[in-house]
């Protein structure tokens, strides 16, 4: 029953989410060893070292810290950044609205391109446009975020001077003016997506071009498009939500590259900086809530594919 | 195949395997197998013999500083770097650092993942559950982020790369191995195995893992592509590799600078070179993959 | 040729000596020997606090030479800080023009943290709290001490107490009086060692700084420091005025709540990590007039994104940007470049602990493979000054010129101390951090060394990696640090040589320099600094147990419409008569 | 539909149809020289082994071929019209309205995230009937294949219904523009036999009322004798043999026929222990081999000369027949490949296995499943325990709990020769697992297909023996021999091999340690009709040389009633009759045994009982007998409310109903005389 199952993939996700805080805490917590003296360095005194220790409270037995800290992410409160004295939650929200605009400007040019590119594909399959966009889209998908980066700053931004080469826009700028200067940044994403969703949603639909109700449909003498349309796509599709949505996690950690790239404030260069300057409480919080966002996001593509799929929404109610 | 089967008693029969020799057929035919492969080819060569064919020392010499960042010329055809090293030897020289790191993050995170795919498949029950939900928390994590936090802790260097990208892989490996796993499990071969009470390491290694083979080789050529492209997102993030050694991923992000100074060079080439190498080594995967299904 | 002086001057000088402390009477007389420069003079006169109207008269009256400017215009004046016509300004004040309107925009490093001046210690939080927050006195670029907050100071013939008189009807941007208390809390605060402090030891008892009155405060020493002042200064960031209300309900990063302070600029609006913008303090105590209304700051982390800003003309200035960074608008027609030299310089360690560089014959062999200058001109666009392997600047007035001779290439001369020493070819690690040009330096120590057939492993790391796990790490390693400029040589001597210095990588013992650096330390008179000065550097050349390879000048890039601009080598940025074309 | 093609043409006709496929980069002959016509109001039969290329028949006159296969000669045409030359609008007009296609699996020939009354509907839209009009028709239509309760239907979507229920939807959409042809392709197999049946009778009811044509299509010569007027015999892409269904199976004129007929055991052929079953040596050749002759002489026993030189045209023969073979006169005097008389063998009375009070509850989302219940059975040393009932009934679960692959619940006692069996198979000892051993139903998945057969055999040998490794070795050869494979064979992979040799090394496999039952879990079902009479006579050969006992798991009733001594019939994981296998077979039948047998296609139609509505869940089993929600010969009450014992009604027949074995007999129309007077019953 879609009752039960909703509830049960809650329940797996939480646990997942649990074990990814005992793991983020393991790693940003116990590993370091020594909080204090990793931030302070060598040259602080001892006292200072242990004040600053009772300040973090990584003093205190690991079970007690990990309880109040996850307790603290239960109602929000992460801790405060070392070096930026502000709450974790404050920040890492800050730097998540900017990622969140990158991301859906990627993800607006991304997934019509995309499916548009899969069905095509598909339809043409073997043809050179079917060859073009699977190995096309391949090769863009393999190539780091980085490189294509640099050659798309290297002509918009550097040689034609179309867009700029920054993420930032100046303070106050237009909407127009700030999505202008994510363009680049979000065509840097578009390309690794595009080929890695065209080709699962090519691969869905080859798949319902075969299926036997596909036959059943064309053999009752439905025209093509119809077909297409409604038989194929309805059921190809389905996957590819999934996949669009476990993509949250391919792009949180391309963010960080494309980020640091064009210097964009957001998460990926937010958790960049945090690993760069020791800043542990930032760190825990920024990848707890990442995580936290790919576990929400795959279980809303879960419900979301459950929901449109009547075989999971209305099993055992038959 | 082609054919729709019927089988007399209604149940689908398993479609036989391909053979080793017609899959190397169906590679042999694909055009992008051979594009691909033979780049990579050009680079592996250029990755064992880059000392004998650069033109300069991709290392150079201090005085070279003095004809930094010059353009593109007939000395130097892809010009030089920031401290006025030839751009194209550090570039040739450079293919030896990348493919040695993913090969070895590859094969680590191979050997270990398959091992404990195998066992979390086979042995099922409360330990897969238990295995899948740990895997599934740490695949949460942006591998990008993974590598820069496990490298800050590590301490950035070339063994560390290698093991960092080789846990990373891991877990993921260990997840399609897991499913191959559990998909070969169902078969009445393992029963059978369980019938004369064999001996449940044979039964993984001798029984389960050839039949799994395949895709362990595909995951493994898949695997290397994004091993080389983890490799140079973390150089270029910083991590991992002495700024002397040629590596694409540093090179570009130590003269990304420049771009805006309209010098273009000691990026350009580095970025064509990656390019040019995962493209092909993804279109070997792609094409292996494509011929083992 | 010295001029004669006219009898009125005398006159006047002979009142001017009658008033001075010993100490003053002691430096005007060695400037009048010509012992000490002009320069040297009007600096070491400012720490002891003697008043520029004075400094100004005496420096004509008891001229060595024939230069007979006076100061600059601004300094008699006292309007603000750093505005002595020394300072490095991209051209010429007080031009007309859109003066007392228009909005800055200056693009500078993003603060390491939140703005607070307990924690800062890093150019990005210096920068933006100079902007709202002014200190007793401000180090300007070539060391003048230039009285802000303090009118005027002097110590007791002893060197060990000090007293500082404040300027009256100073007010906090909230219109509250600036007073004694407030200073007393200031530095209780970083006397009890709360606050970072560009001084590792500031070298008072808390409860030896007392407010005298609410004009006058008195700082009693553990021991004579002629420096102090300095100590006191813009130098010392950390140590700008605040309201002693301020520590009250004090949390980390509470001073970005209103930005309290004396300063030219009040906070409008801040964006943490990205932008600060202030408006003009209408009620500043000196006269801003032609400053002018807005200041807008864009923090970047990647020097990248400044340049591309100034290009697209979306900033007026780039306070400070490294010659690697700005490569771009160095030679650009579009930018405006000015530099001045700064005593920034990176120290290139030996573990002296362990072979191989506990033999200094390694050690001046590697020294002796390095060109410094083409690494000046390679690595800094030709904006630095060739280093002596010792890290007194030839700016500090102890500075004793040539001693010794410069060091330079000679690997014939390498290569026979490394067979004298007998070790070979060898193989060692060379770490360092990501840090301006660092890396590329480390990578030519690297190639330069290879020469002599010595193989050094270079590892670059963050800094919080490399601080904490290779930095004083004995391993028979080579490093490279930064030292950042400060307006006294002492920090420089001090933690990385002494045999106890907390900040010694190259873990180099050796009595006689403890010895002499105690003496210098402790030696009020600039003559006996200068001699053990020399003594230092001819032992430190010997010694290597660094290289310092050459300094570092201080880039300002500024668009040609914009002037004004003040920096120091600290990387304090004073925009009071700043202003459009 | 004019009114002119209505009478002069036949419903299809197919002229010397060619067809390849592309295999890699060559091109294959699939079909060649195909010849039949399809009367109007006829029903016409395409029979054959898998891979035969009878599906391929059916695509190409959908003019629906797969992205590799070309039509390379012949002509299809419907109606007069010629499909291989039309427009895509015409094509989709001569689907819509002339031609419709029942399919093998109807649990995938549905859209599955499209309600079925929308699906339905389609096919009236296309057709161009009126929106408001269109949903009473999809009713009348469902209406028409008997589904009880069509507007709830309708609403369903395909995985909320059973295999029977979207199979009778498929066959709506189709017969719901009276079709001018129906083409039917295997459209039962995979349904359980009561389901078959009654689609079966559907079909035929149906093509009785609107008159439409059919192509049937199957691998099973009693359905397509049951269903078809007409016939032809499909070999490797060629037509055997054309004609009239009653002539070409009573007196068929090609030696592929008869050998097919012969394998196959059936009511009138004798008992195991009386006759063999004959075979067909050799394999099917395989797709596009290059054959010059007979494509049939490598495997016929009739074989001469002329037939390996010139391959014969379709000759018509005595009976409107024609016959592609040389000797048609001859075929029927094909000598049998294997000689008539059985093995011999003993039997004892002495128990080998007893399990009692046994049952087995599975855990799924929370809730408990009853997989078995109560259950108690006895396999006696030698003989053959046949193990019948639908799919879902328990048998493979029985298997398993008895292999120790499942552990059952508390209270199930397991005896080997008296002695107490561990329930796990890990905790038994060497002898006791080597004693049960199984054959499983597809040899694909049973055997490592990276592994020898010398590996295969050799490690179970190992394993179960413990001896040597000559020991080993000769044993392995030995079990070869046994399974009449040589040596040859011993370093094939199972893929060399074809499906009857791997489940023969399946079975050596299962002999290795000298079992004493061996689990037969539909030994033949995967494999190709001709091959299956040989692994049943390997069965009984075998078990006539180890004495072994077998539990014989089968849903072929024909088989069962051929191999097996005694026969166990289950329903929802309880026995419902147990008994000798005459006993069983002749009857008075436990109501669902009766239901099961009539279900036979080789049944006539007014014989037979129906079964209503599903197999209930496991999970939720009815109350009283779990037989009562679709018993034809319910009784009352108590049917509803007690569970009846499995009782012994007569002396070794068991049967759980609470009906009287005399009622039972009148019910069931038999003179009272028979049981008492079969002697097998004791």
């Amino acid at each position: 029953m879609m009752g039960r199952f909703v509830l049960r993939r809650f329940g797996l996700a939480l646990i997942t989410l649990a074990l990814l805080s005992v793991l983020v805490f393991i790693g940003t917590q116990l590993l370091p060893g020594d909080v204090g003296r990793r931030v302070l360095g060598p040259f602080a005194t001892q006292e200072s070292v242990d004040a600053l220790n009772a300040r973090l409270g990584t003093d205190r037995p690991p079970l007690v810290q990990y309880t109040d800290w996850i307790g603290g992410a239960v109602t929000g409160d992460l801790g405060d950044s070392i070096t930026f004295a502000r709450p974790v939650t404050e920040l890492v929200g800050r730097a998540l609205i900017n990622s969140a605009k990158l991301a859906a400007l990627a993800f607006v040019i991304v997934v019509p391109l995309s499916i548009w590119g899969g069905i095509l594909a598909a339809l043409r399959r073997g043809r050179l446009i079917d060859r073009l966009i699977t190995v096309g889209g391949l090769s863009a998908t393999v190539i780091p975020e980085f490189v294509s980066g640099i050659v798309l700053i290297l002509i918009f931004a550097v040689t034609l001077g179309w867009l700029p080469g920054t993420a930032s826009a100046p303070r106050g700028s237009g909407f127009f003016t700030q999505m202008r200067h994510l363009l680049l940044p979000a065509i840097c994403l578009t390309l690794v997506l595009f080929g890695y969703i065209a080709r699962i949603t090519r691969a869905g639909v080859i798949e319902a071009m075969e299926a036997d109700y596909t036959r059943t449909a064309i053999l009752k003498g439905l025209p093509r498009r119809v077909v297409i349309r409604r038989e194929v796509l309805r059921n190809a599709l389905l996957p590819t939500i999934a996949v669009v949505a476990s993509q949250m996690g391919y792009l949180i950690g391309g963010l960080v590259v494309v980020e640091v790239l064009f210097s964009y404030q957001g998460i990926g260069q937010l958790l960049y900086s945090a690993a760069q300057n020791a800043d542990f409480p930032l760190l825990a919080g920024g990848v707890l809530v990442v995580g936290a966002m790919f576990q929400g996001s795959m279980l809303l593509a879960d419900l979301a594919y459950s929901w449109l799929n009547p075989r999971i929404r209305l099993a055992g109610s038959g | 195949m082609a054919q729709p089967s019927h089988s007399a008693g209604g149940f689908r029969l398993t479609i036989p395997q391909a053979t080793r020799s017609q899959r190397w057929q169906v590679l042999r035919r694909s055009a992008t197998f051979w594009v691909g492969a033979t780049i990579v080819v050009i680079w592996v060569v250029f990755a064992i013999f880059g000392d004998f064919v650069t033109p300069f020392d991709p290392l150079g010499t201090p005085a070279d500083v003095l004809n930094r960042l010059e353009a593109p010329s007939g000395e130097h055809p892809l010009g030089t770097d920031e401290l006025g090293r030839d751009v194209l030897s550090r570039v040739l020289a450079g293919a030896r650092q990348v493919l040695t790191v993913a090969l070895a993050a590859t094969v680590l995170g191979t050997i270990f993942g398959t091992a404990l795919g195998l066992v979390v498949g086979y042995a099922g029950g409360i330990v897969d559950e238990i295995l899948s939900r740990i895997l599934d928390a740490f695949l949460s994590i942006p591998l990008v982020i993974t590598g820069m936090l496990a490298l800050t802790a590590l301490g950035p260097n070339t063994l560390g790369v290698i093991v960092v990208i080789g846990l990373v892989f891991t877990p993921i490996i260990a997840k399609t191995v897991r499913a191959a796993v559990l998909s070969e499990r169902q078969l009445d071969y393992v029963t059978a195995a369980q019938l004369r009470r064999d001996n449940g390491l044979y039964v993984l290694f001798v029984e389960i893992l050839p039949n799994v083979a395949n895709v362990i080789i595909v995951e493994f050529t898949v695997r290397l592509g994004y091993a080389i492209f983890t490799v140079l997102a973390l150089s270029f993030l910083g991590f991992g590799i002495e700024p002397s050694i040629p590596d694409w991923g540093l090179m570009i992000a130590q003269h990304r600078g420049y771009l805006t100074g309209g010098i273009w060079w000691p990026v350009l080439f580095p970025a064509l070179a990656i390019a040019s190498l995962v493209v092909a080594v993804n279109l070997v995967a792609d094409s292996i993959s494509q011929a083992f299904e | 040729m010295r001029a004669k002086k006219s009898p009125f001057v005398r006159e006047r000088l002979d009142a001017i000596r009658r008033k001075a402390s010993p100490i003053e009477n002691h430096i005007i007389d060695e400037y009048a020997a010509g012992k000490i420069t002009r320069r040297d003079f009007i600096r070491r006169g400012t720490i002891v606090g003697m008043s520029f109207s004075v400094l100004g008269f005496v420096a004509t009256a008891c001229a060595t030479d024939d230069v007979t400017t006076t100061l600059g215009g601004a300094v008699t004046t006292a309007g603000g800080p750093g505005t002595t016509g020394a300072t490095g300004t991209t051209g010429a004040t007080g031009t007309t023009g859109a003066a007392g309107a228009g909005t800055i925009r200056a693009a500078m490093i993003t603060p390491a943290g939140a703005i607070d001046p307990v924690l800062t210690n890093d150019e990005g939080r210096l920068a933006i709290l100079g902007q709202t927050g002014q200190y007793l006195t401000f180090s300007d670029a070539e060391l003048n001490l230039i009285p802000v907050l303090a009118e005027s100071w002097e110590p007791n013939d002893t060197l060990d107490v000090w007293t500082f008189h404040l300027r009256q009807g100073v007010t906090y941007h909230d219109g509250s009086p600036m007073v004694a208390a407030d200073v007393v809390a200031v530095f209780n605060n970083i006397a009890e060692g709360n606050a970072a402090s560009a001084y590792e030891t500031f070298g008072v008892d808390p409860a030896n700084i007392v407010a005298l009155d609410d004009a006058t405060v008195e700082f009693t020493l553990a021991r004579p420091n002629g420096s102090f002042p300095f100590f006191v200064s813009s130098d010392n960031y950390n140590a700008i005025i605040v309201p002693a209300s301020f520590w009250d309900g004090y949390a980390e990063g509470s001073y970005e709540a209103e930005f309290p302070g004396t300063g030219i600029w009040q906070i409008e609006n801040l964006e943490q990590g990205v932008s600060a913008s202030f408006v003009k303090n209408q009620n500043y105590w000196g006269d801003n007039s032609a400053q002018p209304e807005r200041l807008e700051v864009l923090w970047y982390d990647d020097e990248a994104v400044a340049v591309s800003a100034f290009q697209e003309g979306r900033v007026d200035t780039i306070p400070h940007i490294s010659s690697s960074g700005g490569q771009a608008l160095l030679e650009s027609p579009d930018a405006t470049v000015a530099s001045i030299s700064t005593a920034q310089h990176r120290q290139v360690y030996f573990d002296t602990s362990a072979p191989p560089f506990n033999d200094k014959r390694v050690r001046q062999a590697v020294a002796l493979t390095l060109n410094r200058q083409v690494l000046i001109d390679g690595l800094l666009a030709g904006y630095g000054t060739v280093g002596n392997d010792h890290p007194i600047w030839s700016l500090f007035p102890m500075y004793s010129p040539d001693t010794p001779a410069q060091r330079d290439e000679d690997l014939t001369a390498a290569q026979g101390l490394l067979d004298a020493a007998g070790v070979g070819s060898f193989s060692a690690p060379l770490d360092t951090l990501q840090f301006a040009e660092v890396e590329d330096l480390a990578q030519l120590i690297q190639a330069s060394a290879s020469q002599v057939g010595i193989d050094l492993q270079v590892g670059v790391y963050d800094s919080g990696t490399y601080y904490n796990d290779y930095w004083l790490a004995a391993a028979g390693s080579m490093g490279i640090v930064n030292y950042g400029h400060r307006g006294v040589p002492n920090v420089y001597m001090a933690a990385p040589l002494l045999s106890d210095g907390t900040w010694n990588a190259s873990h180099w013992v050796n009595e006689a320099y403890d010895d002499l650096y105690a003496q210098f330390a402790s030696a009020p008179d600039l003559d006996t600094q200068r001699q053990l000065a020399g003594e230092i550097q001819t032992l430190l050349n010997d010694e290597v147990p660094f290289i310092v390879p050459y300094y570092v000048d201080h880039i300002t890039i500024t668009q040609p419409n914009f002037s004004g601009i003040a920096v120091t080598g600290m990387g304090h940025v004073d925009l009071i008569n700043a202003t459009f074309a | 539909m004019t009114a002119q093609t209505a009478i002069t043409h036949p419903a299809l006709e197919v002229r010397d149809l060619a067809l390849e496929y592309r295999i890699g980069p060559d091109w294959k002959s699939a079909l060649r020289d195909i010849n039949f016509t399809v009367e109007r109001g006829e029903s016409f039969g395409l029979v054959g082994e898998s891979g035969c290329g009878k599906s391929t028949v059916a695509m190409a006159i959908m003019h629906y071929l797969p992205r590799n296969g070309r039509v390379t000669q012949g002509s299809i045409r419907l109606a007069g019209r010629d499909v291989t030359d039309l427009s895509p609008r015409e094509l989709r007009d001569l689907r819509v309205n002339k031609i419709s296609m029942v399919y093998q699996n109807p649990g995938t020939a549905l859209n599955p995230s499209i309600r079925i009354g929308r699906q339905v509907e389609d096919v009236f839209e296309l057709m161009g009937v009126p929106a408001r009009e269109r949903e009473g028709r999809v009713r009348q239509v469902l209406d028409k294949v008997q589904i009880a309760d069509p507007i709830r239907v309708m609403r369903r979507y395909p995985h909320q219904l059973s295999g029977g229920m979207l199979q009778r939807v498929v066959i709506a959409m189709a017969i719901a523009s009276r079709p001018a042809l129906l083409i039917l392709d295997e459209p039962t197999t995979g349904l359980d036999a009561t389901v078959e049946a009654e689609v079966l009778d559907l079909v035929r009811d149906l093509r009785d009322e609107i008159g439409t044509s059919v192509l049937f299509i199957s691998h099973s010569l009693a359905v397509i004798r049951k269903m078809c007027d007409r016939v032809a015999v499909l070999y490797a892409g060629r037509l055997m043999a054309v004609g009239p269904t009653e002539e070409t199976f009573n007196n068929p004129s090609h030696p592929y026929t008869v050998g097919l007929l012969r394998c196959l055991p059936s009511p009138e052929t004798g008992r195991r222990d009386e006759t063999t079953l004959d075979t067909i040596p050799g394999f099917l050749p395989p797709l596009g081999a290059e054959i010059t002759g007979c494509i049939y002489a490598e495997r016929c026993g009739n074989v001469q000369d002329i037939c390996r030189e010139v391959e014969p045209e379709l000759i018509p023969v005595p009976g409107d027949s024609v016959s592609r073979c040389h000797f048609w006169d001859r075929a029927q005097e094909l000598p049998r490949t294997v000689p008539e008389a059985a093995p011999r063998r003993e039997r004892s009375e002495e128990t080998l296995l007893a399990i009692t009070n046994a049952s087995k509850t599975f855990v799924q989302d929370g809730a408990p499943v009853y997989a078995l219940h109560d259950i108690d059975l006895e396999i006696r040393v030698g003989e053959t325990v046949a193990l019948v009932g639908e799919s879902g009934s328990g048998k493979s679960t029985l298997a398993k709990v008895l292999l120790g692959i499942h552990a059952p619940d508390d209270g199930t006692v397991i005896a080997l020769s008296g002695k107490g069996l561990s329930a796990k198979v890990a905790q038994r000892t060497q002898g006791e697992i080597g004693a049960i051993q199984m054959v499983f139903q597809n040899p694909d998945s049973a055997l490592n297909r990276r592994h020898s057969v010398r590996r295969i055999i050799g490690r179970a040998v190992r394993l179960l023996r413990r001896e040597g490794r000559k020991e080993t070795d000769d044993r392995t050869k030995n079990l070869m021999r046994e399974v009449r494979m040589g040596s040859q064979h011993l370093l094939a992979k199972p893929r060399q091999l074809s499906g009857g040799l791997k489940q023969r090394v399946a079975i050596a496999r299962a002999f290795a340690g000298t079992p004493a039952l061996v689990i037969c879990d539909e030994p033949t079902s995967a494999l190709d009709v001709s091959v299956q009479a040989a692994i049943i006579n390997l069965l009984a050969e075998l078990q006539a040389e180890e004495n072994v006992s077998y539990l014989f798991i089968s849903h072929d009733l024909n088989v069962v009633r051929y191999i097996a001594d005694r026969v166990a019939v289950m329903y929802l994981g309880r026995l419902m009759e147990v008994g000798s296998s005459p006993r069983v077979f002749a009857g008075p039948h436990h109501p669902y045994t009766e239901a099961l047998l009539s279900a036979s296609p080789d049944l006539e139609e007014d014989t037979r009982i129906r079964l209503e509505g599903e197999i209930p869940a496991a999970s939720n089993p009815p109350s009283g007998c779990v037989f009562q929600t679709r018993c034809p010969r319910k009784i009352g009450v108590i049917c509803e409310t007690v569970e009846p014992p499995l009782e012994e009604a007569e002396p070794g027949w068991f049967k759980r109903c609470h009906i009287p074995i005399e009622e039972l007999r009148l019910l069931q129309g038999q003179p009272p005389a028979e049981v008492t007077a079969d002697p097998a019953t004791t």
